[in-house]
């Protein structure tokens, strides 16, 4: 009855991990083969979201969505609106305010089969959360040997919405980024809301995709067509040869205005919207600083070890010897999120302080 | 309890409480109903912001069980929060201030709606995250007892600690039952039951709904489930269950069945439930039910106490004290930026806390 | 339920396996005591490191209760983990070579004694973190419901999600107690209830202890006491209602009783119990009890299928298998830091994903 | 019956926030007036948390400690050992496993006039509790208006044990220090500890208190008087003027190594133990750039926004053009933790790596 036990330690190849067993994946094209961002097809980032997911969905059975009010109230966000019409309740389910259960659920069904989509309703709500995304998602694969994975996507409003106050207001980018294993999007507009949402149901490891109440209602075009918007690559957003700003989701806003703003005084600054965190491309990065010299990072979380900081290192560490001057970064104030609308304009990143600390930078380099 | 047969009913312990008491009562729960109106009005002019939870038709919960508690006995709950901070004794001046972004506001304007603390009328605050304020609660009534044992300072304490229907599926209330119950920590959890969470039923979200008492038992809690429309058995209830648990310092556990008339924020919709059902509800309203009690006759059933002009009277007194108010909050002052953004961070401010700002402590907060 | 008058005991499901099957369990339970106490040994000369938890005492539980499920039902658990691993079909010298951390250890040498997963045998992982398998077990029972349902590719499962009665003060247990019973998953909680949460015995970490089903019922789910030291009542019981929970798709919440023998880890001095309560439980062994009965003459309620001999045989025929596992591991490599600290990280590793790492497969899991 | 509301707003000066009510803090000393360093009272550095515990506990009844095991077991790691004896079963407290639940309740205990010592068995089991110790401790002062603060100590064992894995590794400064509202210490030996711990006991705001399971059996002197060492203030571990090593915590021994050898090669290598990281002693970083003009930052968390990511962009922000070369750091690797002896010791710095990073950055610059 002694059984022999000899391993097969082959080292693999394939692209995707054997732990995750047969997986397609979109083909991805260069920038300038995506669909065109003009047109008239005007909707909603919420829509563009929705869109995302459904059709996701329909491709795939395996794939639910799961959250607080996502199914018969139509989303709390109205991101979800009419997909329990159309997929049913067993694939658009309502949770009890048990975000730690049904996260930590949930992975238990990535693990076995299932591509799950977890609205949060608020990424402030995924505290409760923390040890199952943090502690079992991102390290199944690597803590079961690769026998497992886990292809699951968190997504929800993250940032400061409307006054909402400093329990409702978190950027979980500037705690939950520091942990390996996971990938993070953080899209600024419907375009690439609707293509960042589509790459990251198709990719098959953690992916928490972080959304802004404050843009849901964005208007752009959207096209039809089906495309997917790889990992890691920034979207240059305005060029530049004066500073590099170097930004994400809702912010990247705030530097398109300082930028218009400043190219009154002759000052073209370079807007980077970098899109993914992990992966962060810094070679697009790199590759403005080396024009620009100067590069400013704008960024709506709290600076003290944030994915701004992150930045001002990997930049330190790539291109220190092309910097006429230290980067610079502009973050939400270091205080806890105030309710006050005068208290919060003042605590967020905004225009003003952009244009602020270019003008400082290019002072001091000129 | 079988009812005895007899024409008269059992004497209930409201009934010992003098007529002032429970004119005050009907009081404070019109405040909170005509409070609640102008929130909502000035919700609408954007005059307030944030999420803001309306506490409209759930009065009777807030007067009733804070009348069975002493004043230092400390209460914390969620952030459907006005109704309480008024019944507690806030001034509607410093409610709505708060709600408006004002610097006079109970929390300085740094808090909002959902965050109503009050600390000379032991109000531990309204809390955002859903359930977290349940350990709390369970901290405050643990700090109780230990200055009554440990330090010997204090008497026996209570502390209600508040929290909706949609609460108990947190994972922090089954903590907190468990420690209470383990440790004999006097707390009594009152799960003010509307019925919803958000627009979620409750037998949607939690299993077992009807049945929630077993939620405490199971933790060897005392457990009681309260109609919570009528004031006067909110009270009776409560009274005792806060008696004992402040003699045998232990936990409590309350189902009280209220209803919310309002939708859960100033943005829904409330497609969830029917128009019928609201005006079911609207038609055992707790205000109406209070007023009809004192109206009446003694002979009648009543305590005849207050006559109809003397409503009407109450009614508009009421009226100018939550338009003072809003006046007293339009023309409040902003918190400036300058000053008011970085104070209230650290108790004790030091160098180098952080890498972008510095901290002070600024303006003494007006309830103080 | 009320004994029948007569000498003869009821028929018991287990009375209708066969003796090859009970024999099996019996290889089973002595093949996790002696891998146990290999185990501790290899310990003591430091070829283990980190937690280790010793599973010795408990054999009844995991043998019993995966006799109760299928083979493809998913079990998933805490640290506390060789056992099941081995009653799962694991090779010993998987679960040894990873605990000595090594490559062809079950997960690579990565994860260690708390760490055992079997994906081919439907292990989904002894866990770490106390109480969070509660919510993985309760998704893999979705993910089955939802494949027989939804996908329409599967049949009815069940899956067993085991966690020890510390584990029940979390959380995340109580939440996902409550899914469990809302959406109708068909997972079984087992609590392999030892008495002590670390050097906790469990009137001092849980409230009610003694009417742990009240856990269970008071989420409206299916909730059952065993006596988890004779291993054929726990699969009697536990056959009923996993066949129950797969039928109607329903959880299911156990209060297993049962003791371990050696300390909550390596490391435990174990001064919260006393000797005479250990030698009490072991004197109730299950081992020696199964032994027992398969020994005994079926004229005298056993199964006489196993002799004295036989038994010592088994036994050699296990300490060879053990000695085997642990030679296997001694003579196994390590993984090599070169190729395998990055590996395993990411399912589809991509550019900049850090700003220090690159990432890649690495070594195919030997168990694959 | 119309009450006016007259708020009174006026400044208020003093130094302690009036929300704390009375509160002594102890008298603090510069770092050469501490008792000295040398002696024959060799302790544990367990014993050291053990006597600044005690002695706090001694002083001022409010305080008490909770936590798994601490009482009757006597410490899972035998901190507290003896404690239940002098201060009985209503101060010295064992918890049940529900993090969330007692650090929560120990937050409404400090806000009601209570001093908690919190002991996470380890700081990866904090996860589960993070919504109460980052949502309402840190922000409470701020939330409510400055009506509640909350003075209170969480501690426990913090980063990589022996072959623990990856679930119980954390190294959680490269998380919680994002958020503004707490203070964090991460003492490198026995002495600091006592102080520290001391401080942080009788600090009013929330103070995260990291030890290290790798060091509680550290022996050094400690003075059995009463000292305090104030945070924000770091030591100099050792002088030199060929580079700065900044650290903190257990790495700090790995740069000591380090600059032990290198030593030997003629490198001087400067020591920072930075003690605090929130409040972060940039100024002591700064004067020893000035001297050296190259900087490693040794950190034992992830990379990614982490602590070292912090550090270098300070480091950048205040002395960028006394740099001869961009601020280099040595993280453990960006892997979830392995379990395998050699895979871990492969994942954390130490003196190999930080005396490999050291030979490179003299070699570009010299
Ligand atoms: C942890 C967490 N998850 C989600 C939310 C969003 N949320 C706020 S209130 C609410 C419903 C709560 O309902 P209930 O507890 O019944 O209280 P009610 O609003 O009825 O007073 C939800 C989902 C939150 N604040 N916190
Ligand atoms: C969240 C969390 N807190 C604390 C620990 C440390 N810890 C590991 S096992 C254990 C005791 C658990 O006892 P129980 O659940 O009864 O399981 P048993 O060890 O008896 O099998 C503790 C406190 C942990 N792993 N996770
Ligand atoms: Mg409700
Ligand atoms: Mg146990």
């Amino acid at each position: 009855m002694t059984t022999a036990y000899t391993p097969d330690l082959s080292k693999i190849t394939s692209e995707i991990h054997p732990a995750i067993g047969h997986w397609e994946l979109p083909t991805f094209v260069a920038e300038h083969e995506l669909p065109s961002r003009d047109g008239d097809r005007v909707i909603q980032f919420r829509e563009a979201l929705r869109e995302a997911m459904s059709e996701e969905m329909r491709r795939d059975k395996t794939v639910f969505l799961i959250g607080e009010e996502v199914a018969e109230y139509n989303g709390a966000y109205k991101v979800s609106q009419g997909m329990l019409d159309e997929f049913g309740p067993k694939r658009i389910i309502d949770s009890p305010i048990s975000e730690n259960g049904f996260a930590g659920m949930c992975i238990g069904a990535a693990m076995n089969g299932l591509k799950p989509i977890v609205e949060f309703m608020s990424w402030s709500f995924s505290l409760v959360a923390a040890d199952p995304i943090l502690n079992n998602a991102p390290k199944m694969l690597y803590m079961s040997g690769g026998q497992w994975g886990c292809p699951i996507v968190f997504r929800g409003n993250d940032g400061a919405g409307g006054q909402l106050g400093s329990t409702h207001s978190w950027c979980v980018e500037g705690l939950y980024a520091n942990v390996p294993g996971l990938k993070m999007a953080i899209p600024s507009n419907p375009y690439d809301a609707k293509g960042l949402l589509k790459t990251a149901i198709r990719d098959p490891d953690p992916v928490f995709f972080l959304e802004s109440e404050r843009m849901l209602g964005d208007k752009a075009h959207v096209p039809e067509e089906e495309y997917y918007i790889p990992f890691g690559r920034a979207r240059k957003a305005r060029e530049g040869d004066a500073v590099t700003l170097v930004s994400w989701g809702r912010p990247v806003h705030f530097c398109m205005d300082a930028a218009e703003r400043l190219a009154e005084d002759g000052i073209e600054c370079e807007v980077l919207d970098m899109r993914t965190i992990r992966p962060l491309d810094i070679d697009s990065i790199i590759e403005s600083v080396q024009k620009t010299n100067r590069v400013v990072i704008v960024d709506q979380s709290w600076p003290f070890g944030g994915v701004s900081s992150e930045t001002m290192a990997q930049i330190c560490e790539t291109c220190f010897d092309w910097l006429d001057h230290q980067p610079v970064r502009v973050n939400t104030r270091d205080v806890p999120t105030p309710y006050a609308k005068g208290l919060e304009a003042a605590y967020l990143p905004n225009a003003d302080r952009i244009a602020e600390a270019v003008h400082k930078v290019i002072a001091a380099t000129t | 309890m079988a009812q005895a047969t007899t024409d008269k009913p059992a004497a209930r312990p409201s009934d010992a409480l003098s007529n002032e008491t429970l004119l005050k009562w009907l009081y404070d729960m019109q405040l909170i109903r005509d409070f609640e109106a102008r929130t909502m009005q000035a919700y609408q002019q954007a005059k307030i912001g944030g999420f803001c939870h309306i506490y409209s038709g759930q009065e009777a919960s807030a007067v009733g069980c804070t009348a069975a508690v002493e004043h230092k006995d400390p209460i914390v709950l969620a952030y459907r929060d006005h109704g309480h901070a008024l019944a507690r004794g806030m001034h509607p001046a410093a409610c709505m201030a708060e709600m408006f972004g004002k610097l006079a506001g109970c929390a300085k304007g740094k808090g909002g709606s959902m965050h109503m603390f009050d600390r000379p009328n032991y109000l531990f605050g309204g809390h955002g995250i859903v359930g977290a304020q349940t350990p709390l609660g369970t901290g405050l009534a643990f700090a109780e007892r230990y200055k009554w044992e440990v330090l010997e300072t204090g008497p026996k304490r209570v502390c209600l600690c508040f929290l909706g229907d949609g609460a108990i599926d947190q994972g922090a209330f089954h903590e907190a039952k468990n420690l209470a119950s383990l440790y004999g920590i006097p707390v009594i959890y009152v799960i003010e039951n509307n019925g919803y969470s958000m627009g979620t039923a409750i037998h949607r979200h939690t299993a077992n709904h009807d049945r929630l008492t077993m939620r405490g038992e199971a933790y060897g809690i005392k457990s009681i489930e309260i109609d919570g429309l009528d004031i006067r058995n909110v009270y009776d209830k409560m009274k005792v269950l806060v008696d004992e648990c402040r003699d045998l310092q232990r936990p409590g556990f309350v189902d009280l069945k209220t209803y919310r008339y309002q939708g859960h924020s100033m943005s829904d919709p409330q497609k969830y439930r029917t128009k019928e059902e609201v005006d079911e509800f609207k038609s055992q309203d707790s205000i109406a039910n209070l007023l009809d009690y004192l109206m009446r006759d003694e002979n009648d059933g009543g305590r005849g106490c207050i006559t109809e002009d003397e409503w009407k009277a109450m009614q508009k007194e009421i009226k100018e004290i939550v338009m003072d108010a809003l006046e007293f909050a339009e023309n409040a002052a902003d918190p400036d930026p300058e000053t008011e953004l970085t104070t209230d961070t650290y108790a004790y401010p030091m160098k180098n806390l952080s890498p972008s700002d510095t901290y002070s402590h600024g303006a003494k907060n007006p309830l103080l």
